[in-house]
């Protein structure tokens, strides 16, 4: 029944992996991209869609929130991009030395940033119980908290990997590569978010 | 037109007391006009599916000897102008009903000039409705449970607010359904054209007993209703038989004053329906049951047993107690 | 039939009573039997409604119902002491809380005997025991659907400190 | 490490084929006998066969459900179970079939059936996958040991706040609903996440986005609606969830929150749901109208056209849930008309279904009558759908009984009916028998009558006023003969789906064998074994039109060289789909069943308290670091670039 093979090519030269989208990873990835961006959207729009029910945002007696912790991390992110983007190229050039020492500034830059978003809740100037607007700030810190936290641990875990004989593997630098990726998508999340935590209320 | 969709409906033999059939309300008038006019239209395109699928599988298909797939693609082409035929059947079906759903909606919106307006409010609790008849005199306001009544021809518009869960207001019979939404006022407006009595059922699910949470709705006359509104007004009588002074005195000073109010009496309470005209009702429990004397009895007596979960507790009456109970609240009419 | 298959079943049939008591919706209350033999080792009938979800519920809106927010407010106590801390004037057990709302107490607690069922008077000390948190935390909803009566917290406490630093620098933008 | 050339490794190809090969890629691909095999298996098939026989049960379960409800309505005012219970039984059944049964089943089939489709040996994230049907069977599990120990959800499946909020809907009922919500939310996401992945990257050589079957369009598009709407009830009910356990204030009216909130929140997901669940049908039944009348489907463009534009319209409607909360009327007015404009996409479908039949030489097989019952089911099902999409009509009929014989028609009609259909055409693919065809047109007959007559009447009951979600109904209202015929119609329904399974029963032990193509038809599918090979294809089939079966009668043009000592897989290009990669495919692991019940041990205890979040993080966390370590040295692979 099976209709007998004729042979027309052969697939023995291809190669084994490949940078971006290319590689099968690469569209699991960006198809998280999607889902986690599509919950943020959602996020975004129970933000706006609350706003419309109020006469002031933030409600009376309430003050914004303090910009000091949330502008630092924001700037600490996008001054990770350098770090970061120097990673992702030395993933991409194979050059191991470089890799190592990436992922280990990384895992470092987090730690002040972990820190800081400890005071950015507490900057909020309103507790997760208080009202609606409360629930909403303190969801979307905590939502992109998660995400960061994510990146974190991906990264530390690439920072040990590195180190082992698994090293030298060149699927390695794709995965490298591709959580650089995803910090690019954990920072480009934050900014919206910065701006609805702490501008909006000012506005 | 109006009378045209109980022909659709070869089940529905006559129409009821909460059937959208009725069309007694203007916009149920104009929800019937326009059921009839999408009836036709989606019945129409049904036969037409239906009139290509039989011929499809009854036509004399070609012989079965030759390979499958073959110059399929060209073989497409002669169906291109009937696709697209039908496609622009569709659409101009949909624009006319699009046309049609405006043209009502707009319709169902309009105000009628009326000289008159009736203002109510009614508040949705689980699982009964709190009513307010409003006025610009305090003393001319009315506070009922369970049942409006509305003049036939008058518009009445209802303020719609919840205490507690969702709800939907809905009287088939008269126009379509409107939540009732904690936090937020909606409305709508009922304009009855018949004398009738009518029912009205709770269409948002709201919890255990959304089953039965029913309004009852009585159109009548301008000068029934005057007579309805002015009885309304009145706060209930003094006991007249020792029996019923027992059950007044029960009632007024125990468990059933701590929830109902009975206007005239120490009675004052908000949580549970007004009890000031209950015998004058048409039904017990929103809607569970008609008003007899058998009913009262056994909805006081164990009202967990007749509507599970509801928040009347059993007080466990003893019988006397009961029968003096009953007797007063029989003389709230 | 193993003994493994028989310990599962067990557990499970544990599992499922642990499970019902606390789930169990009984919409007369429990019923409260006259014996009082056993007060010493703590009321058995505390169990029925203080970790029962539904009568808890029904408790908390009884609450709001027979105006209990006008003296106590929230918790927060009022003309009423409050209710949300450990101290109680007349015992804290289930018994007192109970035989102080049926029988009233001194200084303008009033009786409700007679004028609630005892079932709703349990339901009730229920759910005002549940304000100090003596039952087990997750039975009863973390909030209710109304406004909450009492100062949030995060204005009052900040305010205090802005008061007494009005040199920071978020002053100076206001 | 030495890059040493791969050349000597061992590859499919001239010099290694047939039963030799077979043995090699079985010993490389299969899985062997035993539970720890059985519990690690990544195998997309296997797991499709899970997902499909767990989605079955749910269904009966969630049927069985159903039959009591319809007891307890056949007359008025019965007594038979309490409303408590009622409440519990609806919203079980609600939740059940389209969390439990609909989606995954659906899912599954694409699962199973995709990788055949487009001529790969493996899904692209296999272990992804296992971890999914864990984790769905965790929250299948949860949500009815709950129901058994009376801790059933009684909020309706949409669980309307405030009514499912932390003061009306006391204990943990709820809280079960709202992450059952999430296991199976997790689960249908990341198997859309595979499917996405797999359709665009690993195609066949030759098989450009224009020759793709109709089934793995619809796959494509649901999978991204999938990714697009579920987040939004995954945000939702964990909202819910907080509002629930750390006093959160989202849904509170009288705290700034939003009744309204949930309701949008919830649509936006709750409407693209029901086309997710009706879209594979369209693909099912493209397929079976091709084999079965002998023609390709008319107009293949527009057919794709209307797949997709129904995806994107299904992302305009959910406000017609809502007509009734009182938003702006302005607005209806976009609603209705987008309501409406997916009557289009439908009518093309219908056209070309049933053109296909004129034009071709259809032999009525059971398959092709699910067709048939289908086309009629669903087409009034849509009309009663263009009705609920005009406002006037829809504030009456919305909430009624009329709603529910709507849905019924669109989603038994539109989806179960084509699924049945598709269960018998493939079921010689998935078990390598034939289901007897006699005992399969008894059970059409039975289904589509005991349908017609458990639904339709639904139509009357609702136009008499009788509301949804009622425990009961008053005499004297007119709706006692119409619910005494609807129950009637169940139980003939429910005869029906028995006898559909025990004619699979019975076709599965005695039928004879089927061949790999019994049906002669056109996909790749029919050109592995039934049931197929645990590596699918010996050699990576060519193609080069949307018939490949049907142009390549005497030879099947196949390309060579993947591996044969290793899981290796062809990564083409999205488009074109040229040959690009060969990249590595997971070998078998028990760590996604571990990970999945350190995901279940986290998301129950987050009922109780919320530092499970924190605390359950680690175990799930160590899981799924354990599951993507690289085990051992990869075999040395030339690297050209």
């Amino acid at each position: 029944m099976i209709p007998p093979p004729k042979f027309v090519g052969d697939l023995t030269d291809l190669p084994t992996h490949a940078f971006g989208h290319r590689s099968l990873t690469w569209w699991g990835v960006v198809a998280f991209f999607m889902i986690e961006g599509a919950a943020f959207a959602m996020a975004f729009a129970a933000y706006f869609f609350l706003i419309t029910g109020e006469q002031s945002w933030p409600p009376a007696p309430y003050r914004p929130p303090d910009l000091l912790a949330g502008t630092l991390f924001t700037l600490i992110m996008l001054a990770s991009e350098i770090p970061n983007t120097r990673l992702k190229r030395a993933a991409e050039k194979k050059d191991l030395r470089s890799v190592r020492i990436g992922l280990l500034i990384m895992t470092a830059v987090c730690i002040p940033l972990f820190v800081l978003r400890g005071f950015e809740f507490a900057s909020l100037n309103v507790w997760w119980t208080d009202n609606a607007y409360g629930s909403i700030m303190w969801a979307l810190l905590f939502l992109h908290l998660t995400h960061f936290a994510t990146d974190f641990v991906d990264t530390v875990v690439l920072a040990c990997l590195v180190n082992t004989r698994h090293a030298a593997e060149d699927r390695r630098m794709v995965d490298v590569a591709e959580n650089a990726m995803y910090w690019r998508f954990v920072w480009l999340l934050w900014l919206p978010i910065y701006f609805m935590l702490y501008w909006i209320p000012r506005l | 037109m109006r009378r045209a969709l109980p022909l659709l409906l070869p089940l529905a033999g006559c129409d009821t007391v909460q059937s959208m059939t009725g069309g007694d309300g203007r916009q149920g008038a104009l929800f019937n006009d326009l059921f009839v006019i999408f009836a036709i239209v989606t019945l129409v395109m049904l036969a037409l599916v239906l009139t290509g699928l039989i011929a499809s599988i009854f036509r004399r298909h070609p012989a079965k000897s030759s390979v499958p797939g073959e110059n399929d693609e060209a073989r497409d082409a002669p169906f291109r102008p009937l696709l697209i035929g039908w496609v622009a059947l569709i659409a101009t079906g949909l624009l006319f009903l699009t046309t049609a759903t405006y043209l009502t909606d707009r319709a169902m919106q309009a105000r009628a000039p009326a000289n008159r307006l009736l203002e109510i409010e009614i508040t949705a609790n689980q699982w009964w409705w709190d009513i307010r008849y409003k006025s610009s005199k305090p003393w001319q306001t009315i506070r009922t449970a369970n049942e409006i009544h509305l003049p036939v021809g008058i518009p009445a518009r209802i303020t719609l607010k919840s205490n507690d869960v969702i709800h939907s207001f809905w009287v088939p019979n008269l126009a379509g359904k409107q939540d009732l939404i904690p936090g937020r006022r909606t409305d709508t407006v009922l304009e009855p054209k018949r004398i009738g009595v009518y029912r009205s059922q709770c269409a948002e699910f709201c919890g255990a007993q959304h089953a039965h949470m029913a309004l009852d709705v009585t159109v009548e006359s301008w000068a029934d209703f005057n007579a309805w509104r002015v009885r309304q007004l009145t706060p209930a009588p003094a006991p007249a038989t020792p029996l019923a002074l027992a059950g007044y005195n029960y009632v007024t000073t125990r468990e059933c004053a701590s929830c109902h109010a009975i206007a005239g009496t120490p009675a004052s309470a908000q949580v549970a329906p007004d009890l000031t005209h209950l015998a004058s009702r048409r039904s017990i429990a929103a809607g569970t049951f008609p008003m007899t004397r058998g009913h009262l009895y056994a909805w006081i007596a164990d009202p967990q047993g007749a509507k599970p979960g509801n928040n009347m507790p059993v007080v466990g009456l003893e019988p006397n107690e009961l029968h003096s109970v009953i007797a007063y609240l029989e003389t709230l009419k | 039939m193993s003994s493994r298959f028989r310990v599962s079943l067990i557990l499970l049939a544990a599992l499922a009573s642990a499970g019902c008591e606390r789930e169990q919706r009984d919409p007369r209350g429990k019923p409260l039997p006259e014996d009082q033999s056993n007060v010493a080792k703590g009321d058995p009938r505390d169990n029925a409604y203080e970790n029962v979800s539904y009568q808890l519920a029904q408790g908390q809106r009884l609450y709001g119902w027979m105006n209990c927010t006008g003296c106590h407010a929230h918790g927060g106590g009022g003309m009423g002491p409050p209710l949300m801390d450990e101290e109680w004037r007349y015992g804290g057990r289930m018994e007192d809380v109970v035989a102080t709302i049926l029988n009233g107490r001194p200084n303008g607690m009033p009786a409700f005997k007679g004028r609630i069922t005892e079932q709703q008077a349990w339901q009730l000390a229920a759910y005002v025991r549940s304000l100090s948190a003596q039952p087990r935390q997750d039975v009863l909803g973390s909030r209710p659907d109304k406004m909450s009566t009492t100062e949030p917290a995060t204005i009052s406490e900040r305010e205090k400190v802005v008061d007494e630093t009005p040199a920071l620098p978020r002053d100076e933008k206001d | 490490m030495s890059v040493m050339s791969g050349k000597e490794l061992p590859r499919d190809g001239r010099d290694l084929e047939g039963t030799e090969l077979h043995e090699r890629l079985e010993k490389t691909w299969g899985t062997p006998p035993g539970l720890w095999a059985w519990i690690s298996t990544v195998d997309h098939k296997r797991i499709s066969k899970r997902y499909i026989v767990t989605a079955l049960i749910f269904m009966l379960l969630g049927g069985i459900l159903s039959l009591v409800m319809r007891v307890q309505l056949a007359t008025p005012e019965s007594g038979l179970i309490t409303p408590d219970r009622y409440n519990q039984l609806f919203t079980m059944h609600g939740t059940t079939m389209m969390f439990l049964f609909a989606v995954p089943v659906m899912e599954a089939m694409a699962v199973f059936l995709v990788p055949l489709m487009i001529g790969t040996r493996a899904i692209s994230f296999p272990r992804l996958n296992a971890f999914s049907y864990w984790i769905y069977l965790a929250g299948g599990v949860l949500l009815w040991v709950a129901f058994i120990l009376n801790i059933g959800p009684d909020a309706g499946w949409f669980a309307y706040v405030p009514l499912s909020g932390p003061e009306y809907s006391p204990g943990k009922r709820t809280d079960i609903w709202a992450q059952m919500v999430t296991f199976t939310e997790v689960a249908a996401l990341a198997v859309s996440v595979e499917l996405v992945a797999t359709i665009l990257k690993q195609r066949a050589p030759g098989m450009t986005l224009s020759r793709m079957p109709l089934f793995v369009w619809v796959s494509l598009v649901t999978s991204f609606m999938v990714i697009f709407s579920m987040p939004s009830v995954a945000l939702t009910s964990g909202f819910l969830l907080s509002d629930r356990l750390v006093g959160t204030q989202f849904f509170n009216p009288y705290e700034h929150g939003d009744a309204l909130l949930w309701q949008h929140l919830f649509w936006f997901f709750g409407h693209p749901e029901v086309y997710i669940i009706f879209l594979p049908g369209v693909g099912f039944v493209s397929h079976i109208v091709e084999t079965f009348c002998r023609r390709s489907v008319l107009f293949y463009p527009a057919m794709v056209l209307a797949v997709v534009s129904i995806g994107l319209l299904a992302f305009g409607l959910w406000v017609h849930h809502m007509f009734a909360t009182g938003l702006p009327r302005l607005g209806y007015a976009f609603y209705t008309a987008a309501s409406m404009a997916v009557a289009i996409p439908s009518g093309v479908q219908v056209f070309c279904w049933i053109a296909t039949m004129w034009d071709g030489r259809p032999r009525f097989d059971t398959p092709l009558l699910y067709v048939v019952g289908f086309i009629f089911t669903f087409v009034i099902g849509g009309l009663t759908g263009v009705m609920l999409a005009s406002v006037p009509l829809d504030l009456q009929l919305h909430d009624t009984y009329f709603v529910v014989a709507h849905f019924h028609y669109v989603l038994i009609g539109g989806a179960v009916f084509p699924l049945l259909g598709a269960f018998t055409y493939w079921f010689p693919k998935f078990t390598g028998r034939m289901m007897s065809e006699r005992m399969g047109k008894w059970t059409f007959w039975t289904l589509f009558l005991g349908f017609q007559l458990a639904f339709a009447p639904m139509h009357w009951s609702g136009i008499l006023g009788m509301p949804r979600r009622v425990y009961t109904y008053p005499a004297g209202l007119g709706l006692e003969q119409t619910n005494m015929l609807s129950t009637v119609g169940a139980f003939a329904f429910a005869a029906g789906l028995f006898m559909f399974l025990e004619n699979a029963a019975v076709s599965l032990r005695r039928r004879a064998n089927a061949g790999s193509n019994p049906w002669d038809a056109s996909g790749l599918e029919w050109a592995v074994s039934s049931p197929p090979a645990s590596y699918n294809f010996a050699h990576i089939p060519v193609v080069s039109s949307r018939t490949p079966l049907w142009d390549n009668r005497d030879h099947l043009p196949v390309m060579t060289g993947l591996r044969v000592d290793d899981r290796e897989l062809l990564i083409t290009t999205v488009m074109e789909a040229k040959p690009d990669l060969r990249e590595p495919s997971p070998v078998p692991t028990a760590w996604p069943l571990i990970a999945a019940i350190a995901t279940t041990a986290m998301f129950i205890a987050s009922i109780f308290t919320p530092w499970a979040v924190v605390v359950g993080a680690v175990p799930t966390a160590a899981a799924l670091i354990a599951w993507f370590w690289p085990k051992g040295p990869e075999t040395p692979e030339p690297v050209i670039q």
